[in-house]
């Protein structure tokens, strides 16, 4: 690796990347964001019951997510995972229309909150909101893949106050001992709600973890794309070599209160809140780019009106759409038919 | 006599137990600065500092486990689980270690601790922010379940619980929380575990509820006195285990017919056993077959409004079953 | 017909699933190599290899939720929790997760899974190696629950619920296992899930059972028809939830006398709600009072053998119960 | 510590233990060994229903309970914990009569199986059956200690199969993130049952997880005594020095099947069976001590001697005590006296 990289080699390149491959991630970060920031203001609104934002999360989420083979692989995420989502294949419109709980919402149908991202179609397992459940799922589509011999590789997300949760080890553990083909990604923000990682995490340090389930651990900052994709491209490399699962812990920022019910301001210092713009991903990668130049003024500007023009699109056609009919509200409980499949 | 609300009662009842026994300290997830997501703890954190009022790791089987072994080391603790939905990762101690230690150890360790969580719906909060599971813990030997539906039985039976020498589940229904304000007595007011509530006198039937239903239950009979001449006695079971065997009898005699309501769904859910009690012992004095008004055999609350409007009991849907009831 | 016991009617059962559909497979802590702590799962390892057999670590919740992935994934896993009273670790994925997985996805993810757990008493395995816990999950919208009382039964339900299209929780009482060999129908007869079985028809009052209590229900009522002439109708509920509801009116409609037994605790147990349905649906039909035989309000059974005996439901206790209620 | 070191000094002395100490650790492991012995004989002669055995695992126990302050620190031990139980202070007769599950059974007067260990005139947490629960109690009573800023130690111990239950993980972080006062012990036999250490434990390193809850970790060998001595008093001095938990992972050898009810011959290897003889840590620490000059025949004839008259005494006494009565069976489900205290 070192051998290869030249003074004039960019970083993207030497990682395997396009130039329109690192753009269209700028781009799915911009999206992200922007439809995040819409459903904020929808919800102000009232026109959505609650958000759960993404914020400061978008690099590592698309980044992570970028190796993934949409058919192919699977993805268990958590609620702040909008770029995931939108990078492994759902629209804009996807998820407004679930936090919108129109009865055609690809995730539930309305059923469920904001956030509970899931997509059948997708491959994407719905989420509940106990923290963590969605762990299990992903070790256990891991371990059908492994029982089979079939090449599909799982990506699970979770904070790092849900990685103290029993199951995430249990998870990881039934993971390393038969070297399952899963991709843990903690995305590190520093809270839980209120409860800073200090008094959450014994030592401070998730990635420390792996060793004691024989897996590989990686730290990387979720402000560096191109660090979280590496990290993702080596683990999704592992997992399909039969090398075993990866546990990536990312730094990122919570930019916004833990969600639109909550009120950071009680727990969290200003200046401290304040500084979190420096550390956005979504300026630093436009920064990058910039340096690298892959981007400029002109494309950023078109690049943004294009990402706005298809969330005001997607939100006028998913507020358009039909609610929940209460006729349905009984279905579903069971399957409808008892097929022998 | 203040006029408090659910939450405020609920807050104040832990402060005044915390001021009194220096024993007793609150544990769970974000009680600490934040005062708690609904903000039941508010001010204890500055008021008692950060080991009485420990801000935990996201981790409810340590929340649960932990308060155990603190009980059996001699405190007092009260345990929050953010929500009632997130029980789950510690019903294991719950269920195996914290109904079962004095019973195991032949009476030799007991563990005096409360289990605080927000139940029910009708609060946006869909499938994991509205669960009624308190089935799981009222057919569980060896807990004492209670759900408060005024302020004044909140904050008593608070207190009570804390006192219990034996595990206390104690069921909030957040919907109730800021509903209405209502006297709550000054200081040292304790009410008994174990002693359900008249809440308005009866004689053609009696409904038979807790927590929220109780505001419901009072509001469908004033409607069906008015409306129907129809007088509902209402009882507030209050303390679901142990139950008022005898408050609950004692109604059906006067009454002939018993209508048993709450949020969660009807197979298996408590109105079950208060169903089966009465059908058992009040055989006798029975008008009508004991009814059972619950929320509808889905796996929890649908979030969009119309899906929740559907789900929940409402004073109208009290009002239904009981003139159907009285009209066997 | 083959004669076996229900120990190996599962297991018959098992293979016969997993060599007719190749996405069966088995997981659970030592079914692999030495087949099971009770030898359900014998043979099978070296038929169908260490990842179809697969010995997972000591971690229910990861059985359970891994479980619930590799259904999500397109395979049929037969999950086995060691004991049901070792169930509570998984207890947030079966009632978070795996129950509620098609409900909250609108339907378009469904779980075709079971869990098998070997439950109940009489075996001197005390509070924790005894327990009858069905009554967590039958109050739990979104599982199936089967407790079969027969090898072919045992069998039958077995492979009904490897091929149901959502997860059905397994209830195998152990004190069954190697109790007596009956008849077992060849090949693949599915006994359908959410259908009652008349065990012994009769006509003066109708016992509700399931599990071990379908073989005391039987003894019993020969007692009451030989000393008595009492012919009590043994109606063996085989699947708990969806509960036969036909069935049971039915049975409750000929004899108006309704005696439900169980070795679960009383309070809150399953019976509460099969008493609460008759009550509230055979009312007209009732000439006494919906009774309940149940397990003592204690946390567990005790383990020495005078405690244990003493804790026991047995023939004795039935063929009192039904005396009285016949008497009523 | 190495500067210490001469070659006259014999080892316990540089760890402070005198002659006496070290006579009376070996003594206690012969002490629940026989104990041991004679409960699988009580079993086979159909006088007891079931027993599960601390067999090989003797030393650790002894060496890791020694340096606990009975009546001050406190215990949460599990079901092979009998040379843990007597070490702190249990006498043979109460397992004797626990076994026999008689009435006045100081762990629950006949209620639980054999192999419950529990005393609250011990400071023994009584123990259920499903593993792993006991490791919260302990961090709660370190946790009560550490909100009451009081001088105690607990100490808990566990299989390394009981390990990956969730519970331990919480447990743990919980106990790295404060720092409480709380030694884990993990009696790593190798077996769950029958599933082998390489599909239990992810990269089969139990202490390897200490530094991923920001806590001490320390591997031993089971049988050296004097080595698990070491490492579970500095643990208790880490401990009550505000230096937060330890996680010792001692690996010990299981000398029997998991329990009656159990034939690890379906399972393991007879070689392997057949090998562990060697690696008894009676015969090895009395090896030592013998070595040391600690220990002759003479003594060594007359302790075992003691110890089954020890032994003997009280089977004797057990056996004579009285069943439980089923009058008081519904007794102690709640407190009999509703006691503000
Ligand atoms: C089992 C469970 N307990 C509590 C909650 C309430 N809750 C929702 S999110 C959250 C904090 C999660 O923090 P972290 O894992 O760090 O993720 P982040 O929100 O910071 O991305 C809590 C406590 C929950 N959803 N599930
Ligand atoms: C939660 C739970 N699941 C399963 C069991 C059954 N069980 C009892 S001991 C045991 C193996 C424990 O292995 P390990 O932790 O290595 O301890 P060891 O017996 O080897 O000392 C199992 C599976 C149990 N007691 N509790
Ligand atoms: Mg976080
Ligand atoms: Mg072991």
């Amino acid at each position: 690796m070192v051998a290869k990289e030249t003074a004039t080699t960019p970083p993207h390149v030497e990682l395997g990347l396009t130039d329109d491959d690192v753009r269209a991630m700028y781009r799915q970060m911009l999206l992200a964001r922007a439809v995040d920031e819409r459903m904020w203001l929808m919800q102000r609104a009232g026109k959505i019951a609650f958000i759960i934002s993404g914020q400061g999360h978008e690099g590592a989420q698309v980044a992570t997510a970028w190796p993934l083979r949409p058919g192919q692989d699977w993805m268990a995420p958590y609620y702040r995972s909008i770029a995931s989502a939108i990078t492994f294949g759902m629209s804009a419109e996807d998820i407004v229309t679930a936090h919108l709980a129109k009865g055609d919402d690809v995730s539930s149908g309305g059923r469920q909150m904001p956030g509970h991202y899931g997509g059948a179609p997708y491959n994407i397992v719905s989420l509940s909101s106990p923290v963590g459940t969605q762990v299990l799922h992903a070790v256990g589509i891991a371990m059908g893949a492994w029982v089979r011999g079939e090449d599909v590789v799982t990506l699970t997300s979770f904070g790092e106050g849900t990685a103290n949760q029993g199951e995430i080890h249990e998870a990881m553990n039934f993971a390393g001992v038969h070297r399952l083909p899963v991709v843990f990604v903690c995305e590190n923000n520093g809270y839980a709600i209120s409860v800073p990682l200090d008094q959450q995490v014994g030592g401070g340090n998730v990635a420390a973890r792996a060793a004691g389930y024989g897996m590989t651990g990686v730290t990387v900052d979720g402000g560096d794309v191109l660090a979280c994709y590496r990290a993702a491209r080596d683990a999704h490399a592992r997992a399909r070599a039969g090398d075993g699962p990866t546990l990536i812990e990312a730094h990122v920022v919570r930019m916004t209160s833990h969600s639109s019910d909550d009120d950071q301001r009680r727990y969290r210092d200003p200046a401290e809140v304040e500084a979190l713009k420096e550390r956005d991903p979504i300026s630093i990668f436009g920064d990058q780019l910039r340096g690298w130049g892959l981007l400029d003024e002109e494309v950023d500007t078109q690049l943004r009106a294009d990402v706005k023009a298809e969330v005001n699109d997607a939100s006028k056609r998913a507020e358009a759409r039909p609610d929940p009919d209460v006729a349905t509200a009984l279905r579903h409980v069971y399957a409808e038919e008892q097929h022998d499949a | 006599m203040p006029e408090l609300n659910i939450l405020e009662a609920v807050r104040l009842g832990m402060d005044e137990e915390m001021e009194r026994d220096e024993r007793v300290m609150v544990l769970g997830e974000d009680v600490g600065k934040k005062g708690g997501v609904f903000g039941a703890t508010e001010g204890l954190f500055a008021k008692y500092g950060a080991k009485r009022v420990l801000d935990t790791p996201l981790t409810e089987a340590m929340i649960a486990g932990a308060a155990a072994g603190a009980a059996i080391y001699g405190l007092r603790p009260i345990a929050e689980m953010q929500f009632a939905d997130f029980v789950y990762p510690a019903f294991n101690q719950i269920v195996s270690e914290i109904s079962r230690m004095r019973y195991r150890s032949n009476g030799t360790f007991g563990l005096p601790m409360v289990i605080r969580m927000p139940y029910g719906g009708g609060v946006h909060g869909a499938l994991y922010h509205s669960q009624s599971n308190e089935a799981y813990f009222t057919s569980t030997v060896g807990l004492k379940v209670v759900a408060p539906g005024t302020p004044a039985d909140a904050k008593g039976l608070l207190k009570a619980a804390v006192r219990d020498p034996d595990p206390v589940m104690f069921f909030e229904h957040k919907k109730t929380y800021r509903l209405f304000k209502a006297e709550v007595p000054d200081g040292d007011t304790v009410v008994p575990i174990g002693k359900a509530d008249v809440a308005r006198p009866g004689t053609h039937l009696s409904i038979f509820c807790y927590g929220l239903m109780r505001t419901f239950a009072l509001e469908a009979a004033e409607t069906l006195a008015r409306e129907d001449g129809i007088e509902a006695e209402v009882v507030d079971l209050r303390s679901l285990r142990p139950l008022d065997t005898e408050a609950i009898l004692a109604s059906v005699e006067k009454t002939s017919r018993a209508l048993v309501v709450h949020e969660a769904n009807r197979f298996g859910g408590f109105g079950a056993e208060v169903a089966a009690l009465i059908a058992e012992e009040g055989f006798e004095h029975l008008d009508a077959p004991v009814t059972r008004l619950a929320g509808p055999e889905v796996p929890g609350v649908p979030f969009h409004h119309n899906l929740e409007d559907w789900f929940m009991i409402s004073p109208a849907k009290i009002v239904d079953a009981a003139r159907a009831l009285a009209a066997y």
